[in-house]
């Protein structure tokens, strides 16, 4: 068990094994999103109150749950490499940062092109859509902060103690922005009812679901793998690897 | 089966046709950058990792 | 001589006596929350209806400015003269030490603010029920803000430009406390009981107060050698 | 005096981002023996000191205290350590008296009084001016005087000699003979040699083929 936690741990190994892994995942969220999307797009069923402008939540949904997600990868990457100063995790906290923070804005963006044909307007402050801006507001607090290090090391360290410190507040901050939002807008429109969704209208919204998590998946390996060739670039093996190509 | 008459009514989508495209268009769009712009860095990674490699071998054939 | 509660109360002295030799720093931040307030009416509407409508949340938000303002000096100057490393080479427990920093900061920037924002709802024609949750609101807020700052403070601590990275950093954490804050103030105004969402701020900042000095002291080590 | 060594450290690695500042040094610290680091600028002097008295974490190697890993036992370490680096550490809008008061909060400056230091460093009657008003080097024997009070042992001192006068420079000599003299250790990084038989040096250039 530890032997295998160090091996994890050894970026070189995980450079090859993922090597691995990647072309399998790369054609998983390909045909997942593909599919997902042009079912969502062209054979749900239309809903009855919104019309067709309702096909965004195929996007909408799943990149808001990565988004979220992807902070607690972060979070939990960072704090994994603060414990047991595992090099691998730091990378790999590196690398969600920029990745969540852009689902975060695709979240956003089509959650404000959403709302014009829904609402009237492209930005409303409903609860979930405040949430989701402060949750980009997080990220792109972690990603200046790593960047104003001089060294990785200290980044990632820096990068880490924040992200756990927000990784405390989001419960917090979710909670009273919906409480915020009942507060000054008594129940209009819900965004999203998932589990009150047609059959035929979920089914497309799990495929995507899926989709995004692998696509998610494959984004953070590429991510790492070339976070891994730029701090391993003195060692014998990435240097075999560059002539090799 | 196919929620549309014709391809028409698909891409206007009853009128919502340029949010839905555009939402899905420009969402594509980020995630086709994330997934390439890894994949091109690690590239450009490599190869002046090669180039600074041959210029240190050819500096120590030289002496 | 060395005892816990010296060193504790030792750090809060002399931080104090530091920042009474510096009124003028002092007043800085009170003088922006004045100013700030001062341009609401200047840039929305001197009509008393209208400001009282959105005095609770101009008092809060500019207090959130106010107390940010300082913020980045909680660590700073003792890091840039080194009396922080010797802070930090102390066999005494650096969460305490940071805590009394933090205490010390609060005293001479959150409390005046507190102090100072009766005026200011008086300016903004607050109603009068909202001057008690106000002031209650805001020493329970200025105190979060302070704590969750010091993590910010401390990451920063190092970095040339940390001011603004620093509010980059912490304002979206302070969102809860604003959104309690605010409308604990509303709910007294509408003449509704804010014992509830008051109870709520002051369980965030108990536990904030738990936390935040472990997460500032881990932070102060990683930020020094930034 | 072949007892065990007050500071032990082996392979000492310290990278920056990959670069070894320094890597698998190691070496040891006995009681009444003075160090001096040696080395161009850059070489990770300072870094060194800062790495022995906690305040840097190292990347790989272990520093041993009496024996015991430090990383167990390091409210003990902190309580028998001096540091002093380039900045003095003092506030200059308080007093030397005032600033030395601060510190014996927080330290084991308990030897004698922070008047009695001050005299001894050569500062009497600057004890209550505000440091503001003082010049470089009397800033730095304020600073020095901290070690005439503390009771440490190991003391680790980053270019102590700086902005110190002739005089100045005599009497730190004298205060580190005497604290060795005692049973005492000091690490000091500085460019100018210190005549004296008991300093041994560590040149950090070229410390991997010295084999310590």
């Amino acid at each position: 068990m530890w032997q295998w936690f160090h091996k994890l741990g050894s970026p070189r190994w995980f450079y090859q094994i993922s090597g691995r892994v990647l072309p399998w995942l790369a054609l998983a969220s390909v045909v997942l999103i593909v599919s997902g999307a042009v079912w969502g797009l062209g054979f749900a069923p239309e809903d009855a109150r919104q019309g067709n402008s309702f096909r965004i939540i195929y996007i909408h949904v799943p990149a808001s749950f990565l988004a979220l997600a992807g902070y607690y990868v972060m979070a939990v990457a960072g704090a994994v490499g603060m414990i047991w100063k595992m090099k691998l995790a730091d990378m790999v906290m590196v690398a969600a940062a920029p990745l969540g923070a852009a689902l975060t804005f695709i979240a956003l963006f089509t959650g404000a092109v959403w709302g014009k044909p829904t609402w009237g307007t492209y930005w409303i402050w409903d609860a979930r859509i405040t949430s989701m801006l402060v949750l980009l507001f997080l990220y792109i607090g972690i990603i200046a902060l790593s960047r104003s290090f001089s060294t990785r090391e200290t980044s990632a360290r820096a990068c880490a103690i924040l992200a756990l410190v927000g990784t405390v507040n989001i419960p917090i901050i979710y909670k009273s922005v919906d409480w915020w939002y009942t507060l000054h807008q008594p129940a209009t429109i819900k965004l999203t009812g998932a589990p009150s969704m047609h059959p035929d209208m979920f089914k497309p919204l799990l495929v995507m679901i899926l989709g995004f998590y692998c696509f998610y998946a494959l984004v953070l390996l590429l991510n790492t793998r070339t976070e891994i060739l730029q701090r391993e670039s003195r060692t014998t093996w990435v240097k075999q690897l560059a002539q090799s190509k | 089966m196919f929620q549309f008459e014709n391809f028409d009514a698909f891409i206007s989508m009853g009128g919502h046709g340029p949010y839905v495209w555009g939402a899905y268009g420009l969402s594509l769009t980020i995630m086709t950058w994330l997934a390439l712009a890894p994949l091109r860095r690690q590239r450009v990674l490599l190869a002046t990792l090669r180039q600074r490699i041959h210029a240190q071998d050819q500096k120590g054939g030289g002496q | 001589m060395m005892t816990l509660s010296g060193a504790f109360f030792g750090v809060i002295r002399r931080d104090l006596s530091i920042a009474l030799r510096h009124r003028g720093d002092l007043l800085n931040p009170l003088f922006f929350f004045l100013i700030v307030v001062t341009l609401v009416p200047l840039g929305i509407s001197p009509e008393p209806a209208r400001l009282a409508a959105m005095a609770p949340g101009m008092i809060w938000i500019s207090a959130l400015l106010a107390t940010l303002l300082a913020l980045d000096n909680l660590f700073r100057a003792d890091f840039t003269d080194g009396s922080l490393v010797q802070l930090m080479l102390s066999p005494q427990p650096l969460w305490l030490l940071v805590l009394a920093k933090i205490i010390a900061h609060w005293l001479v920037t959150g409390l005046p603010v507190v102090l100072f924002s009766p005026l200011l709802g008086l300016m903004l024609s607050l109603p009068e029920a909202g001057f008690l949750p106000l002031l209650l609101g805001l020493i329970l807020g200025t105190a979060v803000f302070s704590l969750l700052g010091a993590v910010g403070a401390a990451l920063t601590v190092a970095l040339h430009k940390g001011s603004v990275l620093l509010s980059l950093l912490v304002m979206p954490l302070y969102v809860p406390v604003l959104i309690f804050g605010t409308s604990a103030v509303q709910r007294a105004v509408d003449g509704v009981s804010y014992g509830g969402v008051m109870a709520m701020l002051a369980a965030a900042s108990a536990f904030t107060l738990l936390v935040a000095p472990f997460a500032a002291a881990g932070a102060l080590k990683v930020g020094i050698n930034g | 005096m072949s007892s065990q060594p007050l500071l032990e450290f082996q392979a000492l690695t310290f990278e920056r981002d990959d670069w070894p500042l320094f890597s698998d040094l190691s070496g040891t610290i006995k009681a009444g023996e003075i160090l001096q680091i040696t080395g161009p600028n850059g070489c990770g002097k300072t870094t060194l000191l800062q790495v022995l008295a906690t305040i840097q974490p190292v990347n790989r190697g272990t520093l041993r205290w009496l024996g015991n890993n430090i990383a167990q036992c390091l409210q003990q370490y902190l309580a028998i350590i001096a540091f002093i680096g380039h900045k003095p550490g003092l506030k200059l809008s308080l007093t030397p008296r005032e600033n030395l008061q601060w510190l014996a909060k927080l330290q084991p400056l308990t030897r004698c009084t922070s008047a009695e230091a001050l005299a001894r460093i050569g500062l009497a009657g600057f004890e209550d001016v505000p440091c503001y008003t003082l010049s470089a080097g009397q800033l730095r024997r304020a600073a020095l005087a901290a070690l005439c009070m503390t009771q440490a042992t190991l003391w680790f001192l980053d270019e102590p000699l700086t902005a110190l006068d002739v005089e100045g420079i005599a009497n730190l000599e004298a205060l580190l003979l005497e604290h060795v003299a005692k049973g005492g250790a000091v690490v000091l990084s500085s460019h100018q040699p210190l005549v004296n038989p008991l300093v041994r040096t560590l040149a950090l250039d070229t410390m991997a083929e010295a084999g310590l």
